[in-house]
């Protein structure tokens, strides 16, 4: 199916783009590591979007300049950050109150595997030998009032990551309620999956082909 | 650009709805939000279930929103304060209801609805009066009640300096349920003696931060409740 | 008994002045509203004791000059104080988180009634027109580490407030761990009450006229 | 007087004692008290249960401490970190102890402990392999697992200003899990990074006041623990 030369969905920066248009102006937001930090990048002119970094951020602003980095103001990923003029600092106990109170508007988060109820597993594969490590993910899906997923469609090995249920061990049940990939945004419904938008070059058998799940049209 | 500053006390206050629970600021007439009961007050929402620590004093502020028959419920640690003859005297009448919750259950419950907790459990009120009918159990050999996390639907509150996000300082003791009741409303509507630039509170200084706030309002030089009592007004005045 | 013209038992700022002389150097306090707030007139030379409001203010002054009243710097009895430098304001969850976790060393309160077992009664008559009040009576007798009374041996009727069992509302289970009385200083063991200390001109069998249960000499 | 200042590390240190359960500040290298974790090093008490987010990186501060087999078993919620090798192989190797805890509900476990409560409700990890085996129950037709509060013999800190009596204030996101940590432990011990004069700190800005902190030690010029790792160091050197 596909055309050579032809490209085929869309690359990270616009897959953090398209999750960008989709967050409200005035929006609390928590992003995760890797594609999610692209999405703060894209806020569209004339909105204004509060980044809360769970490690006691609310605020956070762009990368800091080169020589300009400040060991101890960092994001949860570790990284270096900047606090934009009407920031606030908090310790851990108030920064997941805020998570797990319902505070945060909308959270984006990586995934290792989503299921067709909205099953996330982003935190561990299971595999024997692996060093479990969770930090906030958790803490994250139970209490954030929107969970927006963004991902490839499929592995490195090419199998599909929406599954009917998810075989690694989950993050949260019934959480995402969105999933933006390379190929498609969809939603989850408690009636299923709904393809919302294609990707440029993208047909619906295309997408299906590519994932376990049933999906729907609205 | 987010700006939650609101035009008026009455718009700030418009919203509020018959039947709903409001938390009300302040530990005696400290940090209590005068000007934003009396816009309660002159708005008319009634049948509220009040979250405070007192019931006010003399005839304005919380008192008066008491005597104005639009308290059907008040929850509170300590009903009872020097100049209250309000709420004693519906209570006595039976023309109002009382939930009487020790003042740090009240506290860490109002933190535990605003930080998504349903329940706790602590060692205060165990074998007396108030833990009458309530769930105990056995930690490392102590006794414990489990207790509720508590939300409201609105919360009223009053800050020293505030900023377009909603970030709140406080003045001294002043602070006392504020930072809590933020967190633990649908909507949290704040007075400010002061609204300044974003960016001129050091982040380091922030008690409640702009997350936790919906609306703000300055009122630049807010009634002391004592100087309204010992002149004997009564609001609506 | 009763010599004519000699002064039996302390008074007021007495009975005070020996809770003080009890408070080890470096205490973190709690005082309760009426007699308990005269026990900071009397700390000794060469201690220093750190007071705590549960309205939120460690480091509590004195009253404030004439004229240099902040109506919103105020105790938990509502008066205006001061914060001494080196004091933190914090709100209330914190500050019953102090007071509930065991961080207060010694809290000195006021009581209606006082039983064999340490139940302290400070909060209710259990009358029935009352209205009744709890404050955070209830929250520091559970979680101070010392919970000390300082009361009048008797009532204002002459009845005594140390009874085997309290007949008001008790604020706390076996909580007291010394009781000040004008007449006496006696503690609260698991053996019983033992008399410390004997008033100016009071003989123990004065003491035992005028306390129902039994009491015990070191 | 009150004096809560130490006259050195060692000092600091000196009673923690074999099988002491330590809570150790940071958040990676933020707020991570890396000068009393060596000093901790150089004292040599063993069998320690370690609560801290991470697990360090390289082959000093918390890295060395677990490489220098002084730690039995770390409660940690992400164990894992760019230049983290000493954790993992003794891990692989059956050497160390796991309780791996999601990273909001350890930070609420720890500010229960210092709050007196033992127990409280959540939401985090229903229905996951970390909610097996504990206990849970329904609010509002909601399930949540039972948590228990977490206290430790011994907190390690580092702070930015710090006075006599403990008051402490932070700096920037190396605020982290120092406050709470400083409510949960018996014996609370700072490092921080300037010693003022009482009074010198804001009453409103102090952060931890300092009924929570036993002794404070002025380390002027901490290291940073990522340029540690960069030139290869390992303590002991």
């Amino acid at each position: 199916m596909v055309t050579t030369g032809k490209k085929i969905g869309w690359n990270r920066a616009e897959m953090a783009q398209k999750v960008a248009l989709d967050i409200p102006n005035g929006s609390y937001v928590n992003l995760g590591i890797g594609i999610p930090e692209m999405i703060a990048d894209f806020v569209p002119k004339g909105r204004e979007v509060i980044y809360q970094t769970e490690n006691g951020l609310l605020g956070m602003g762009k990368a800091p300049n080169q020589g300009d980095e400040d060991k101890e103001l960092i994001n949860a990923g570790k990284k270096c950050v900047t606090a934009i003029p009407g920031a606030s600092y908090f310790h851990h106990a108030d920064s997941f109150a805020m998570i797990r109170g319902g505070h945060i508007d909308i959270c984006v988060l990586g995934a290792m595997q989503v299921s067709k109820n909205g099953d996330l597993a982003n935190w561990s594969t299971g595999a024997k030998d692996a060093i479990p490590a969770v930090g906030g993910a958790m803490d994250l899906v139970a209490g954030v009032k929107k969970i927006f997923v963004i991902t490839q469609h499929v592995t490195k090995h090419g199998a599909p990551k929406i599954l009917k249920k998810c075989t690694f061990p989950i993050t949260g049940k019934q959480v995402v309620k969105r999933i933006y990939t390379d190929l498609a945004i969809i939603d989850v419904t408690k009636n299923g999956l709904f393809v919302k938008e294609l990707g440029p070059n993208v047909t619906l058998d295309y997408v299906k082909e590519r994932t376990e799940p049933k999906l729907k049209q609205y | 650009m987010i700006n939650k500053q609101a035009s008026s006390l009455s718009e700030a206050v418009v919203d509020i709805f018959d039947g709903a629970t409001v938390m009300v600021g302040g530990f005696g007439e400290a940090g209590s939000p005068i000007e934003l009961i009396h816009a309660l007050i002159d708005h008319g929402a009634k049948n509220l279930t009040v979250i405070s620590n007192n019931t006010g004093s003399g005839h304005v502020g919380l008192a008066a929103l008491i005597e104005n028959k639009q308290v059907k419920k008040m929850i509170c640690s300590f009903p009872r304060t020097a100049n209250s003859m309000v709420f004693p005297e519906l209570y006595r009448a039976g023309n109002i209801e009382l939930e009487l919750v020790p003042q740090g259950t009240l506290a860490e419950r109002i933190r535990a609805g605003g930080a998504g907790i349903p329940a706790f459990y602590t060692a205060t009120s165990v074998s007396t009066l108030l833990a009458e009918g309530k769930e105990s159990r056995d930690f490392n050999n102590q006794k414990f009640v489990l207790e509720y996390g508590i939300k409201a639907d609105f919360s009223l509150v009053k800050c020293d300096k505030a900023d377009r996000y909603g970030n709140l300082t406080y003045h001294a003791t002043a602070r006392n349920f504020g930072p809590i009741m933020c967190t633990a409303a649908t909507v949290t509507i704040v007075q400010a003696k002061t609204i300044v630039d974003a960016g001129n509170i050091n982040p380091e200084e922030v008690i409640t931060p702009g997350i936790f706030v919906n609306r703000v309002i300055e009122v630049n030089n807010p009634a002391h409740e004592s100087s309204l009592v010992e002149q004997e007004k009564k609001y609506p005045w």
